[in-house]
């Protein structure tokens, strides 16, 4: 039915950085401009082919598009099985505008070649995750993403990056062991039902049945490598020294896209393949999020470090996201979605600023910088617009998601919805705090010389901040394209659960009214 | 165990005494006759290398002197016993037995008599109850005769080393890196033997060498008897391979250090060997205690009992053998170390090897049918191939030597 | 007189096979001379030679034997492997031990 | 004319065809030492290149009986000896592979350390005899004879170089401890032989089946299997039998390193996977608890202690005993009823990690230096700036030790996880996956000192010629493996179940009565 | 007779096996060693099996004893060793706990096995007046057809005995053998 089957437009968006990063490393180093125009090229590509299927998506459908299916190693009944769907589909799109941004906005100090060989890898590795549709395959491109961020961390990052890049290596790992037993489990376990072996999840989410207690177990052996990866409350400890390690290009990757791999995970695989068990695990996950919540947004208010602020808030973000996948009612989890992609651009973004902020004064430390409003108030005004949207004001991409996944959650998850609504003042508080304390002021005379924002700088931001402003404006060709998927997600896990979702589906203007 | 008796038809009823009287008998007839035979020995040669060299020898005690190498003996046993200070006590004291022991052990195996005439497997009646003129008929009997002289080595190598002192212990090092050189070759032919009569033990051997062409040395060619000789000889440690005693380099060998009667014990194993060694060789090659007979005409001893007949016959061939001995060392120049080890390595194994495998295609042949002269030539042209790569790879190495500048 | 009937079984091989194994397996771990050690592995090979004879003839079956036939095929090339390496170690250091071999920890 | 030749012997038919691959690398080895005795001089490298035709033959025959087996079914040759079938095969395969890398390195080795002669070349021959035996052996006289002949030449190799003492000193603790190990496998050998009356593996098996009268003694089997397994856990170094592991690994020659941690390690599996599955399948509730807790310590002590070490041939020495840890657990998987894919991920693990193991163990070779010294983790430092490729060959192997995907080291380990799973024994399989993680940390360890340490020694290396082909063949071998497993596994796919056709195979005629 | 027989060679065994551990010189270890081989010997025959009995002569006490000596006199490590001083204290009692640990269970297992040892397989012919050759025969058949793979691969074993001992003891081009303390 789709004309563009003809051309598997998918696996080209895994291959073309694949590609691309071959193509760099080949190149000689001698002649650094051809090697950052190779980079942009096939980046850029990879984005305009990403744009192009979200201009193709057909919005009404909740199935998966742009099928490509060939058997890959057909002895394990492992097969190339990529698609996507309205889940998925921002974060490709948020994937393929990213990676382009970085590479164009931030230059790597040293060893240009690698690190774009790297970044392009990486790229590749986070498509593929997104667009995976076989477990194995997901798997693959799963862990693959963490050597060249691993690469990326160590090789370009702070002064204690070769320590933060082996805890996130490690920690990852660790989940994804887990994960590994798991998915191999689900393949063998549900050969009986599906009447051969295969690791394709629609027809292992279709057609297998777990018993009870099997199912959770295997829920759990995916929910591990997921938390992890989130991160959620306890094992979200790599994630601020990883973040603080990282040089900005692999910070606003780790935040903005990164990230959701863990989510996207929850929601694509925790929940299709297992809907009881994650049914039965809400509370523990509710809680975990919330904890993530109101922790992340304590930790961040006494972060003297304003990478680690910004890290630490992306945990409490990320709480926000799987408390609206846990919360399980078709606005929370489109709501959930829609932070995956305001969380990227926003957190993204700030981390670009920050960025910005070392290059020019290196140093992070809050206490040294002072009334940078003054000497760059563009750069500031810039500052202001993403972080008020990382903060959720209306009107700004983060207030559409972190409000869907509110009112979707206080449905079914009254208790915990009304904790976390204090992470959103707090997180008012910090990134406000924040910002007091580095732009207001009198500028020292450290900062009295902080340039001001760059052209390329500009344009690279301006992007961020039109997507902000669009998203936040005008979220509803977002939220149309994600519903349909997210409500066939939710029908499979109530046929397959005893969940039953909240009678009435209210639109969200009426829920507006009754707040 | 009780199988391994009951090969004697002595033993295969019940224990009574007679049959346990005859074997104690045995036992003390085959001590005697071999320590006599040790002294007749020393004797012997001593006489016969005085004749050749046109002296007298010994002539003093008793007619001819025959009672010299009791005197000896006697005085040996009378002097007194010393142990050097640096020795190893207990295993100087020890190493005499086990040299000597050995020496005798073997006898234990060899027919020395019996009736083989007319496909008799040697069996003789005595008081009743039959039996052979032997101590003992293993089914592994030639092995216990490997066996035992490979456990001979022990005797030197535990003097030498046990002495305390360099020079014995070079001498005790010699002694037995030759033995165990030459027991390969001895071995092999040996093996040669085994194929053509198909049985381990010592009077099936006997018993398959009836007339003169069945004689293991002319069923086996010859060879392996060269070979066994040559490699008994030096098994032996005697001249022209007494290197163990190259009085020159070594003072007097493994036995420096040992005096009186433990050095007796040395002197007389040393005979004894060679008089177990020739008689071995009777066994192996020579029909044993067989008549001479060719064809169907047997060279008969009148008077004498066809038992005991025997018995003389195998003394005949064992002195011929003994005498042997004794013209070796009165005439051959002895071998200097490396050119013994290059024979034994060099000659006498693969020589005794290729001979067995010679005589192996053979049998393999005539079982197979195959046409004898065509085994022969490709079995020999395979062997010469062999040989000439041998030497070829013998003679890089040399030069390769000769090259690098060093020994080995 | 009674001792005469007391035949000994094949268990009695089998015992006797089981302490010369431990004997050579305590030796191993005790001695510090290589030589020594050895030796102590020539008596492991040792009681295993037994059992195999003794349960041959209590199976009453040839392979037995045999087996022995090849384990002693192994104990010689072992020991001239063996010996050929504790000589050139040693014709560095004339007295080593095992001990004394600890340039490799651990 | 005589007794001994009265009766004719009847001697069984030897198929010469099928014992081919042995025949071939005998011929090598007489070959080479003839010529070599001859002609000392041979001109540079032909050595080598002999070593490498002669194991390219030996796979050669080995494919063509493949296709045999294929086509006429497994058989037993020999009396019953030898099993000619496709685990055996596939086997005698990996070994030739493994021989043929391991000549490409030791020939610029010989060369560096002032050594020529053909008898490394020669030994390596003949340990390969040995392991071809062990593998294809279906009588535990045979096997122990195949044994002793691959640790004989393995402990000479050790051995082999002499002007090292090291070298010597790992040989004589290799050849003690071997020779005790022996002596253990053999009385087991001794004891099953008491109380199954037979060394043929698959007499063993249909003595023990059914309704025979032999299970009476046993308490005399069991110590007997024990026993076994005590001798082959130390061929394999399965923890606590892995002591000798580290210190030989290190003291060893770096290419003779390599070649036990691949043929050593192939044909040992093999060798214990043919006993345990072939002779004992009935006594599978004793032997599987064996192999789970030598598994799991194998795993753990393996993972745990290589993180410590500082040298890298150590810690490769240790991270081979993990590999061997999960080796045993795709073992203990085989156990269960005798799984066929159980083994065929076994085997095929064996062989990805044989040209892993040579990958990497000839880098070190080439790091290494002149008398095999510079093999600490310093020695490392700056290996990417020094000689990038060699250093991305390297790291390639590394992450496909820690079975990263799109590497050989995934599929391996997802093979073997896959069989453990199969046979629901999830607890060794996560417990096999988190030590991957333990040592990950290692290989990221030996990554951080080639990439992100800076050099101590800018000096050029010099790759050799054939170390540089070797390990272009392994490093393509193992990303080509990685992507497209699917030949690999089809053909290993067809290892059958040994257990049932060594009963099959045994003649009823020659068997003798039981009881 | 069997159980004299029985007794005196397992005294020999025994007794020579403690020796190999005990004694601190090598050669009184070695000699030690013949002891058990001897007894071992004896107890071959005592079950029917000769021809090993002799072999296990001639191979252990003829050839693999004596080459121990050999290397012990040409090395001049006859230097008795010291036993008295242990460098790792728990590792004695552990080797004997290990040893014992070890002897035990087979033992154990023997005797609980001992009555269900079962004849099986074609017999063992002994040595009889008539044909004093049975068990050789016996013995080589078994060799040559069953076990003929086995025989050929130790032709293997041998050839890398030599090529091992070409390895280890040739000296190499430009080798200097060093000097060391």
């Amino acid at each position: 039915m789709h004309e563009h089957l003809s051309f598997p437009i998918l696996s080209a968006i895994v291959f073309l950085p694949i590609i691309g990063a071959l193509l760099v490393t080949l190149l000689s180093d001698r002649r650094p401009e051809w090697v950052k125009l190779c980079a942009i090229l096939f980046s850029v590509g990879t984005g305009a082919l990403s744009l192009w299927v979200l201009a193709s998506f057909k919005s009404s459908s909740a199935d998966f598009q742009f099928v490509s299916q060939h058997d890959w190693i057909k002895a394990w009944g492992i097969s190339w099985h990529l698609g996507v769907d309205g889940i998925s589909l921002f974060l490709v799109v948020l994937t393929g505008v990213l990676f382009p941004l970085v590479i164009l906005g931030i230059d790597p100090h040293h060893d240009q070649k690698r690190y774009f060989a790297w970044l392009l890898l990486l790229e590749a590795g986070v498509m593929g995750s997104f667009l995976s549709l076989d477990l194995v395959l997901f798997f693959l491109f799963f862990e693959i993403v963490l050597v060249p961020m691993y690469f990326l961390i160590g090789g370009w990052g702070y002064d204690k990056r070769v320590y933060a890049a082996t805890k996130f290596f490690l920690f990852t790992m660790f989940g994804s062991a887990f994960m590994l037993v798991g998915i191999v489990a689900t393949a063998a376990l549900a050969r009986h039902d599906v009447g051969y072996l295969t690791f394709d999840l629609v027809t292992l989410a279709e057609h297998a049945s777990f018993a009870t207690n099997t199912g959770r177990w295997l829920f759990f052996s995916f929910a591990i490598a997921f938390a992890v990866k989130v991160p959620l409350f306890p094992f979200h400890t790599w994630l601020p020294d990883a973040h603080t390690q990282a040089p900005t290009g692999g910070s606003v990757i780790l935040a903005g896209v990164m990230l959701k791999l863990g989510t996207y995970g929850f929601l694509r695989f925790g929940l299709y393949l297992f809907p009881e068990a994650a049914v039965w695990a809400r509370p523990l996950f509710l809680t975990l999020a919330t904890i993530g919540i109101v922790y992340g947004a304590i930790a961040a208010t006494m972060q003297t470090d304003l990478k680690r602020l910004v890290a630490y808030s992306s945990v409490a973000h990320l709480g926000f996201i799987v408390l609206g996948i846990f919360a399980m009612t078709s606005q929370a989890i489109t709501g959930s979605v829609a932070q995956m992609i305001n969380h990227g651009v926003s957190t993204g973004a700030l981390f670009l600023l920050v960025g910005m902020i070392y290059e020019r004064r290196h140093t992070r430390e809050i206490a040294q910088l002072r009334g940078i409003q003054k000497v760059a108030p563009i750069f500031a005004a810039a500052f202001t617009v993403v972080m008020l949207s990382s903060i959720g004001v209306p009107g700004l991409n983060g207030f559409v998601g972190e409000f869907l996944v509110l009112i979707g959650s206080f449905q079914t998850a009254r208790w915990w919805t009304i904790i976390a609504t204090t992470g959103v003042i707090l997180a008012a508080l910090y990134l406000l705090w924040a910002y007091q304390r580095v732009f207001h002021g009198e500028p020292d005379e450290d900062n009295s010389t902080f340039a001001e924002l760059k052209l390329r700088e500009g344009m690279v931001l301006m992007v961020f901040i039109g997507i902000i402003g669009f998203t936040g404006l005008y979220p509803k060709p977002m939220l149309e394209r994600i519903e349909p998927s997210v409500d066939k997600l939710i029908e499979h896990v109530v046929s397959h659960s005893d969940f039953m979702p909240p009678a009435e589906i209210m639109p969200p203007a009426e829920m507006e009214l009754e707040k | 165990m009780m199988q391994i008796l009951a090969i004697d038809p002595l033993l295969t009823g019940e224990l009574l005494w007679t049959p346990l009287l005859i074997v104690l008998l045995k036992v003390v007839v085959v001590f005697v006759v071999g320590l006599l035979a040790t002294m007749l020995m020393v004797w012997f040669e001593r006489k016969v290398i005085a004749g050749m060299q046109n002296r007298i020898g010994p002539n003093k005690a008793g007619p001819f002197g025959i009672l010299q190498t009791l005197a000896d003996g006697i005085k040996l046993f009378f002097k007194e016993d010393l142990i050097p200070e640096r020795s190893d006590r207990f295993v100087f004291k020890l190493a005499p037995y086990l040299a000597f022991v050995p020496a005798f052990l073997t006898f234990a195996i060899i027919p020395l008599g019996g009736d083989f005439r007319g496909g008799n497997d040697g069996l003789v009646t005595w008081f009743g109850h039959q039996t052979r003129v032997q101590l003992a008929d293993p089914p592994i009997g030639i092995l216990f005769a490997l066996a035992i002289s490979s456990i001979a080595i022990y005797g030197i190598m535990l003097a030498g080393w046990s002495s305390g002192s360099k020079y014995p212990l070079l001498g005790s090092v010699r002694a037995s890196a030759q033995m165990v050189s030459y027991e390969a070759a001895l071995g092999l032919s040996v093996a040669a033997v085994v194929l053509v009569t198909g049985t381990l033990s010592t009077s099936g051997i006997v018993a398959r060498q009836s007339t003169l062409g069945n004689w293991n040395v002319i069923v086996t060619g010859i060879i392996p008897f060269f070979i066994f000789m040559v490699a008994a000889t030096a098994e032996l440690n005697r001249p022209p391979f007494d290197l163990v005693e190259a009085e020159q380099e070594l003072v007097g060998g493994f036995n420096t250090e040992y005096a009186s009667l433990r050095f007796a014990l040395f002197y007389l194993a040393e005979f004894m060997n060679t008089v177990t060694m020739s008689a071995l060789i009777v066994t192996l090659f020579f029909g044993g205690p067989q008549p001479i007979s060719v064809g169907s005409t047997t060279i008969d001893i009148p008077i004498i009992g066809n038992a005991l007949e025997g018995t003389v016959w195998l003394l005949l061939k064992v002195l011929v053998f003994l005498y042997i001995y004794v013209w070796f060392r009165a005439t051959l120049p002895r071998f200097r170390y490396d050119q013994l080890m290059n024979l034994g390595w060099k000659v006498l194994i693969p020589a005794s090897l290729g001979w067995f495998i010679l005589l192996a295609a053979q049998r393999v042949g005539q079982s197979a049918g195959w046409d004898r002269y065509v085994v022969t030539i490709a079995t020999a042209l395979v062997l010469l191939v062999s040989y000439s790569l041998l030497m070829l790879a013998q003679r890089t190495s040399t030069n390769e030597r000769k090259r690098d500048g060093v020994m080995f | 007189m009674n001792l005469a009937v007391i035949e000994p079984t094949t268990s009695w091989y089998l015992v006797l096979a089981a302490v010369l194994f431990g004997i050579g397996t305590v030796g191993v771990m005790v001695r510090r001379n290589p030589l020594v050690m050895f030796m102590c592995i020539e008596l492991m090979l040792n009681a295993v030679n037994l059992s195999f004879v003794a349960l041959s003839a209590s199976l009453s079956d040839i392979n037995g034997q045999t087996a022995v036939f090849f384990v002693l095929v192994v104990a010689a090339a072992e020991v001239v492997v063996g010996l050929g390496i504790i000589v050139s170690i040693m014709r560095r250091r004339s007295d080593a031990t095992a001990d004394d071999l600890s340039v490799l920890k651990g | 004319m005589n007794a001994l030749f009265a009766e004719n012997l009847v001697g069984p038919s030897i198929s010469w065809m099928g014992i081919s691959p042995l025949l071939v690398l005998l011929g090598g080895v007489c070959v080479l030492l003839l010529l070599g005795s001859i002609a000392p001089r041979w001109p540079k490298g032909s050595y080598c290149v002999f070593t490498v035709a002669v194991s390219l033959a030996t796979a050669v025959a080995a494919m063509l009986q493949w296709r045999d087996v294929t086509k006429n079914g497994p058989k037993m040759l020999i009396a019953d000896a030898v099993a000619l079938d496709h685990f055996a095969l596939l086997a005698t395969i990996a070994i030739a592979i493994s021989i043929a890398l391991v000549s490409l390195i030791t020939d610029d080795y010989l060369r560096r350390e002032d050594y020529d002669g053909p008898e490394v070349y020669a030994l390596y021959l003949t340990a390969a005899i040995g392991g071809v035996v062990m593998a294809s052996s279906n009588d535990l006289i045979v096997l122990f004879l195949g044994l002793e002949t691959l640790s004989l030449s393995l402990y000479l190799l050790a051995a082999s170089h002499r002007k090292r003492a090291e070298s010597q000193e790992a040989g004589l603790k290799y050849f003690v401890l071997g020779g005790f190990s022996s002596a253990f496998f053999l009385y087991g050998i001794a004891l099953t032989y008491g109380s199954t009356g037979s060394t043929n593996l698959s007499k063993i098996a249909s003595a023990l089946s059914g309704d025979s009268p032999f299970s009476q003694i046993d308490a005399m089997l069991l110590v007997g299997i024990g026993l076994m397994l005590v001798g082959l856990a130390f061929k394999v170094s399965a923890v606590p039998f892995h002591v000798w592991t580290p210190d030989v690994y290190e003291g060893a020659p770096s290419p003779v390193t390599a070649f036990m941690a691949s043929a050593g390690k192939i044909a040992s599996f093999a060798a214990l996977l043919r006993v345990l599955v072939v002779a004992f399948p009935t006594r599978i509730d004793d032997w599987r608890p064996a192999i789970w807790v030598l598994a799991v310590l194998t795993l753990l002590a393996g993972s745990i202690l290589a993180v410590v070490q500082t040298n890298v041939k150590r810690m490769l020495a240790f991270s081979s005993i993990s590999h061997a840890g999960f080796l045993l657990v795709g073992v203990e998987a085989a156990g269960h009823v005798g799984d066929k894919d159980a083994l065929a991920a076994v085997l095929t693990y064996l062989l990805l990690y044989a040209v892993l193991v040579i990958g990497s163990f000839a880098v070190v070779t080439v790091v290494a230096g002149k008398g095999d010294s510079h093999t600490t983790l310093d020695d490392f430092r700056g290996l990417g700036k020094r000689r990038p490729a060699m250093a991305l060959a390297l790291t390639v192997f590394l992450l496909a030790q820690a079975g990263m995907p799109a590497t050989s080291g995934f599929i391996a380990k997802f093979g073997v996880i896959k069989a453990a799973a199969e046979v629901q024994s999830y607890s060794i399989a996560i417990i096999a996956m988190l030590a991957a993680v333990i040592a990950a940390f290692l290989y990221l360890r030996i990554m951080v000192s080639v990439w992100l340490a800076d050099s101590t020694d800018d000096t050029k290396l010099a790759i050799p010629t054939g170390a540089g082909i070797a390990i272009t063949l392994a490093a393509i071998f193992t990303i080509v493996v990685g992507v497209y497993p699917g030949w690999l596994l089809d053909a290993t796919r067809m290892v059958s179940n040994l257990a049932t056709i060594a009963i099959q195979a045994v003649d009823p005629a020659t068997q003798t009565p039981a009881g | 007779m069997e159980l004299f027989v029985f007794v005196c060679a397992a005294a020999m065994v025994l007794v020579g096996a403690i020796g190999v551990i005990t004694r601190n010189n090598p050669v009184h270890a070695a000699l030690s060693l013949v002891l058990t081989l001897f007894g071992i010997a004896v107890l071959f025959v005592a079950n029917n099996a000769h021809f090993l009995a002799a072999v296990q002569v001639i191979v252990y006490a003829g050839a693999i004893v004596v080459l121990f000596l050999f290397v012990i006199m040409l090395l001049g490590v006859d230097r008795a060793e010291d036993l008295s001083t242990e460098p790792l204290t728990a590792q004695r009692p552990l080797a004997l706990v290990v040893g014992i640990g070890v002897a035990g269970v087979i033992i154990a297992a023997i005797v609980k096995s001992q009555d269900a040892l079962l004849v099986r397989g074609t017999g063992i012919n002994s040595a009889t007046l008539e044909d004093a050759d049975a068990n050789i025969r016996q013995l080589s058949r078994s060799i040559f057809s069953d076990y003929v793979f086995a025989f050929e691969v130790t032709s293997v074993l041998l050839l890398i005995a030599v090529v091992g001992t070409v390895v280890m003891s040739r000296r190499q081009r430009g080798q200097h053998v060093e000097e060391s303390a």
